[in-house]
């Protein structure tokens, strides 16, 4: 770690990062405080996009705001969505079919990828490498096209119910996903590893860069790959098991450095971990119905229950409270990106700029999220 | 006095046309290599295969308002898009583009891109300041501290060819590696002397490094680091200002590579004896290192100010400081031996 | 001990009422079990001494399993959790000191202060605090001390009953897993309640959301002002009086 | 060019390339004095080494005309391109407004400065006009080979000099921005 070079408070300036920023990712603006090129003091400000989700929540039924999940982590729509289902159909105590979980499964975790891959693409260009960005659209764009196929749109899906899914999946999209999966495995080690990972200018912008202690990561319920890029072997989808994860066996990649190269490596090997989950999936994948017999109108006993996934970013959490009626009473959405944005701050402390963006860069925000 | 006084300025006519056009469709080759190597087709609407596009690029800048930000240093911030063109179009001058295409013969050409090359750097201090954005100060503090730092092992470098060749007539130096590529000054296969052939490679590398990092080009692009100063120094401007100072750093390119083809690639000599040396030549190379530039753009993530005033303080000059050494040594040896 | 037993007896520590009836009951419970393995074995025995010869020995050693368990019984601090009343007739669940503590009975609103452990399945937390506003700090140090961190806090604006609710959801990354939601009831003409950012910095900005939301005021925050709202805002959306 | 000043009847015309030449001459000059006006009566501190360095780029152009192409180049590499932009980092870095203005000294700065020069130009004008000037015969080529072996041998101890102004500028760049911040 360098040390921040000692001056009086006047010598400082203050520098505006955003609200329009390139390295921002969408409109959120970090207050800096600057010594020459060290940060002082940074400050994150956010609520540029807040929409008020959880008001919109309390005005609707349980399915009118099903639409408004994707709209908050628009990269890793699908999660969003699984969330959201998994706290209503916990509070009306809806049973999945088996087919339906498998479906999910596959749907989130391409989701998964995808997002990883715009993440990976929007990095390196923070780093100013341009060209990966490129190469990650084109893989993701596999992954639209085959999203899309099954849920009808290409990036704010709104495509599980309660109690299942919205469409089943055929065989097209099923060999559409095999083929997916032997291509990016032969693109991984060539395009991804060798051309980005080796190479000398990024290993020295990443390594010891942005350290994040596992203790700041429990501070600030950190979660995600920020937390597994700490060393902390956690992912809601091992240690509180949902859906069919319990059935697949698939690892938890961490890396204890807790540096930029840890937490770009996490997301990396989650990629793989993905791809090798999507795989089983469709290997065991049952027939059987995709929908289970759910009233047209829920209404779930009052009460309050929690539900969590791990979505891309980290630990989404939905906390629905139920007082009875048709829409839920309160509606908190615990979005990963929040917690993972709030100890920047502490970390950003006599870090130089160019450092603070890349450690920024890692920590994958999508602001709508954050503000929700 | 040199009666021949119109030659040089027909010649800065012509190297200005040169300039805004090559300045231009570089810009079109730069996307386009960039498209392609990025997997996409790249500019193509306009005309074919997207040629016309630096006409409606330029015709845009142009009909666009010169805005002048409230609080900016008016004089200097226009001033600045205008001086970073000088330099660079007047470098051209001293450059020979074959035997007998040039401005004229100028004795100290080398020094001469070098001392344009310095003001330059005072376009982009100056607009970055005028500009009154803390993203362009910081930008332009980066420059002029990533320049100073770049400039001294290019010039060492420099100085070694100077000493190898006992002139700094680029003309000179081109013609003392006429012959096949093998005479050229980067092939250490049949050099005029040893100490060209054990040393020149490294020379090679140190100066192209500099060369990259002197027109702030990626993965040296520090002024403008666009995740971190948004445009750098060229923040504030829009309109021709921009468009100036693009202009600028395409022809700083053009310089550079047309400073490493002679200074390295023996200028306009062709790489086989029997094949006609000349001004094509000289072009086919420029271009070619010129690509070079665009691919390095395109495939690398950019590093770290202070990293990379490290690697100039800490490992370039260390290591043409002891070329120099080393080529000095080699002369002496050479001259006592003969 | 399972995590979750531990957790509700180390939060026990902030209700020393619910402890004592949870301890005397959990004694109880287990001179229960006791007894029933006492009366399962002799009666075993009682048929084991009819049985023939090649029964008897199988039965022999299913007796001194039995006995054992009653003898590794830990002392009433220790002892494992039983909310369900010892004295029902229908015969005790086997305990195991190892596992969870069974799902505690659904209160009747308004519940009481304490600990209550709720269905995973049903709720997605396994252990349910409701706490006075002066305990949540203490709450807070309790399980942060135990390796948990801070999940998310919330409030929840109960009109009809003229209170505000402030949910603190822990979560841990270590070891089995356990949700704890830490609640507080406070009155809603003046919703104040200590902070707990000092305790996990993190609470920081939740709390900030919190207060922009529904104006609930943390005492002791060191910058308490909107953070998802504009920043002069002065009114509290999700107030369920709210009309924009 | 004397003959330029004395007898304008005779100057060449415009167009020659004597006349030509004799133009670019008084355009060195003008800009010469140009940037020393910008450098001395500018209100801010940049654009009096903005100044400064265009005054450096005339006097380079003087340096041509007086046939030394060599020196030309020196000055604009190290005047320029060195002493000023260091001068103007270091003003920049001082204080990152902008409304930074010049210093201004005690009532008799003024005069002083002012007599001072006018004493310097005196000095040399009286010097310019008593010498009886003689036009030196090209020596050499200015080739490196002459540079060099005038560097270390002849003109060694200038040589080493013009380190001692680089180490000026930076002293003076220094001071410079010092100025503007608190003294700690």
């Amino acid at each position: 770690m360098t040390e921040p070079i000692l001056c009086t408070p006047d010598e400082t300036f203050v520098l505006n990062l955003g609200p329009q920023h390139p390295a921002t990712h969408g409109v959120l603006r970090v207050k800096l405080t600057m010594d020459g090129e060290y940060i002082v003091e940074a400050e994150p400000v956010l609520g540029y996009i807040h929409r008020m989700h959880e008001k919109m929540a309390e005005n609707g039924t349980f399915a009118q705001f099903m639409p408004n999940t994707p709209r908050m982590d628009y990269l890793s729509a699908l999660s969003f969505n699984q969330g959201y289902c998994m706290a209503v159909e916990r509070a009306a105590g809806i049973e999945v079919p088996e087919r339906a979980e498998y479906i999910r499964t596959i749907t989130v975790e391409l989701n998964r990828i995808s997002s990883h891959l715009l993440w990976w693409g929007a990095f390196i260009l923070d780093l100013g490498g341009f060209t990966p960005l490129l190469y990650a659209f084109d893989d993701r764009e596999k992954i639209l096209d085959l999203l899309e196929h099954v849920t009808g749109s290409r990036l704010t899906y709104c495509y599980y119910r309660f109690g299942g899914v919205y469409n089943d999946i055929d065989d097209e999209f099923i060999t559409g996903t095999r083929e997916f999966i032997k291509r990016l495995r032969s693109r991984m080690p060539t395009l991804y590893h060798d051309l980005v990972t080796g190479n000398i200018i990024l290993i020295k912008r990443l390594k010891d860069i942005g350290h994040i202690s596992p203790e700041v990561c429990r501070k600030y319920g950190a979660t995600g790959p920020v937390l597994r890029g700490s060393g902390i072997e956690y992912d809601v989808r091992k240690n509180e098991p949902y859906s069919i994860y319990p059935e697949l066996d698939f690892d938890i990649p961490h890396y204890p450095e807790g540096d930029c190269m840890a937490r770009y490596m996490v997301r990396m090997d989650e990629i793989e971990q993905s791809l090798r989950i999507i795989e089983q999936s469709l290997d065991k994948l049952p027939g059987g119905p995709v929908q289970a017999k759910v009233p047209k109108t829920l209404k779930p006993p009052a009460g309050d229950c929690y539900a969590a996934v791990e979505a891309a970013k980290g630990t989404f959490g939905c906390r629905l409270i139920c007082d009875g009626d048709k829409g839920p009473y309160r509606l908190k959405l615990r979005s990963p990106c929040f917690s993972n944005l709030s100890l920047f701050g502490e970390i950003a402390e006599g870090m130089l700029l160019a450092d603070a963006l890349a450690v920024m860069g890692s920590l994958d925000l999508v602001i709508p999220e954050i503000d929700r | 006095m040199d009666t021949s006084i119109w030659r040089p300025i027909l010649y800065l006519i012509g190297v200005m046309a040169f300039a805004g056009v090559n300045a231009a469709w570089l810009g079109w080759c730069e996307r386009k290599g960039a498209g392609h190597i990025q997997r996409r087709i790249g500019p193509k609407e306009v005309g074919p295969y997207g040629l016309l596009q630096p006409l409606a690029d330029g015709i845009k800048l142009m009909t666009k308002q010169l805005l002048v930000p409230q609080g900016v240093d008016g004089i200097l911030f226009r001033v600045a898009p205008v001086l970073a063109m000088i330099p660079a179009i007047t470098s051209m001058v001293a450059i020979p583009f074959s035997a007998t295409f040039h401005a004229r013969p100028i004795e100290l050409s080398v020094l001469l891109i070098f001392a344009l090359a310095s003001i330059g750097m005072m376009a982009i201090l100056l607009g970055g300041w005028a500009s009154n954005n803390k993203y362009s100060l910081i930008s332009a503090a980066r420059s002029v501290s990533q320049n100073v730092a770049y400039e001294i092992p290019m010039l060492i470098t420099v100085i070694t060819i100077v000493m190898l060749s006992g002139s700094m007539n680029l003309e000179e130096i081109a013609l003392q590696q006429k012959g096949g590529f093998w005479n050229w000054y980067i092939f250490p296969i049949a050099g005029q002397s040893i100490a060209q052939a054990i040393i020149m490679p490294v020379s090679f590398l140190i100066f192209f490094t500099c060369s990259v990092a002197e027109t702030n080009r990626a993965p040296f692009d520090m002024a403008e680091a666009e995740s971190e100063l948004i445009a750098g120094h060229m923040t504030e401007y829009g309109s021709m200002g921009f468009g100036l100072f693009m202009m600028g750093e395409y022809l700083n390119i053009v310089v550079g590579a047309c400073l490493t083809a002679i200074l390295f690639f023996g200028g306009w000599d062709s790489p086989l004896p029997f094949i006609p040396s000349g001004v094509l030549w000289f072009v086919l190379k420029i271009y070619l290192l010129i690509f070079t530039f665009i691919w390095i753009r395109w495939t690398y993530p950019r590093t770290q100010i202070y990293k990379l005033l490290n690697l100039s303080w800490k490992i370039l000059i260390p290591f043409s400081l002891a070329i120099l050494l080393l080529t000095a040594v080699f002369i002496k040896i050479e001259g006592i031996l003969i | 001990m399972s995590i979750i037993r531990e957790t509700k007896w180390a939060l026990l520590e902030l209700f020393p009422e619910q402890k004592a009836t949870e301890a005397e009951a959990e004694v109880a419970a287990w001179n229960k079990i006791i007894a029933d393995a006492r009366a399962k074995a002799e009666a075993e025995e009682a048929a084991k001494a009819k049985a023939a010869a090649k029964a008897a020995e199988k039965a022999g050693e299913k007796t001194e399993a039995a006995e054992k368990a009653p003898e590794e019984a830990p002392p009433p601090e220790a002892a494992p959790a039983e909310e369900t009343a010892p004295a029902e007739e229908e015969p005790v669940p086997e305990m195991d000191p190892e596992g969870d503590p069974p799902v505690s009975i659904e209160p009747e609103s308004p519940r009481p202060l304490g600990v209550l452990v709720r269905d995973y399945k049903a709720r997605g937390v396994h252990l349910d605090v409701l706490c006075s506003p002066d305990q949540v700090v203490e709450a807070a140090k309790l399980l942060t001390g135990a390796g948990y961190f801070l999940e998310s806090v919330t409030g929840v604006d109960w009109i009809k009953e003229e209170q505000m609710e402030v949910d603190y959801d822990f979560n841990r990354t270590d070891g089995p897993l356990c949700r704890v939601v830490v609640r507080t009831r406070l009155p809603r003409s003046a919703p104040e309640v200590p902070t707990v950012s000092d305790i996990c910095p993190g609470a920081g900005w939740h709390e900030r959301e919190t207060h922009d939301f529904f104006g609930i005021k943390f005492i002791g925050h060191p910058y308490l002002v909107p953070i998802l709202l504009p920043e002069d805002a002065d009114y509290h959306p999700l107030l369920k009086d709210f009309t924009p | 060019m004397q003959t330029l000043f004395c007898q304008p009847a005779a100057s060449p015309s415009l167009f020659s390339a004597e006349g030509f030449v004799g133009l670019i001459f008084l355009l060195t000059i003008t800009i010469v004095i140009f940037g020393a006006a910008i450098a001395t009566t500018s209100k801010r501190l940049v654009r009096c080494v903005a100044g400064l360095a265009v005054a450096f780029t005339g006097v380079a152009g003087v340096y041509y005309f007086l046939l030394s192409p060599f020196v030309a180049m020196m000055q604009m590499l190290i005047y320029v391109g060195a002493v000023s932009i260091l001068i103007a980092f270091a003003v920049m870095m001082a204080s990152p407004e902008s409304h930074k203005g010049t210093y201004r000294g005690g009532v008799l700065a003024g005069p002083i400065g002012f007599s001072t020069g006018v004493i310097f130009f005196a000095a040399l004008s009286i010097l310019g006009l008593k010498t009886e000037w003689q036009a030196f015969p090209r020596q050499e080529t200015g080739s490196i080979e002459h540079v060099g072996m005038a560097f270390l041998t002849t003109y060694s101890l200038v040589f080493e000099l013009i380190s001692i102004v680089l180490l000026l500028a930076i002293i003076g760049a220094l001071v410079l921005a010092r100025r503007g911040r608190s003294r700690v």
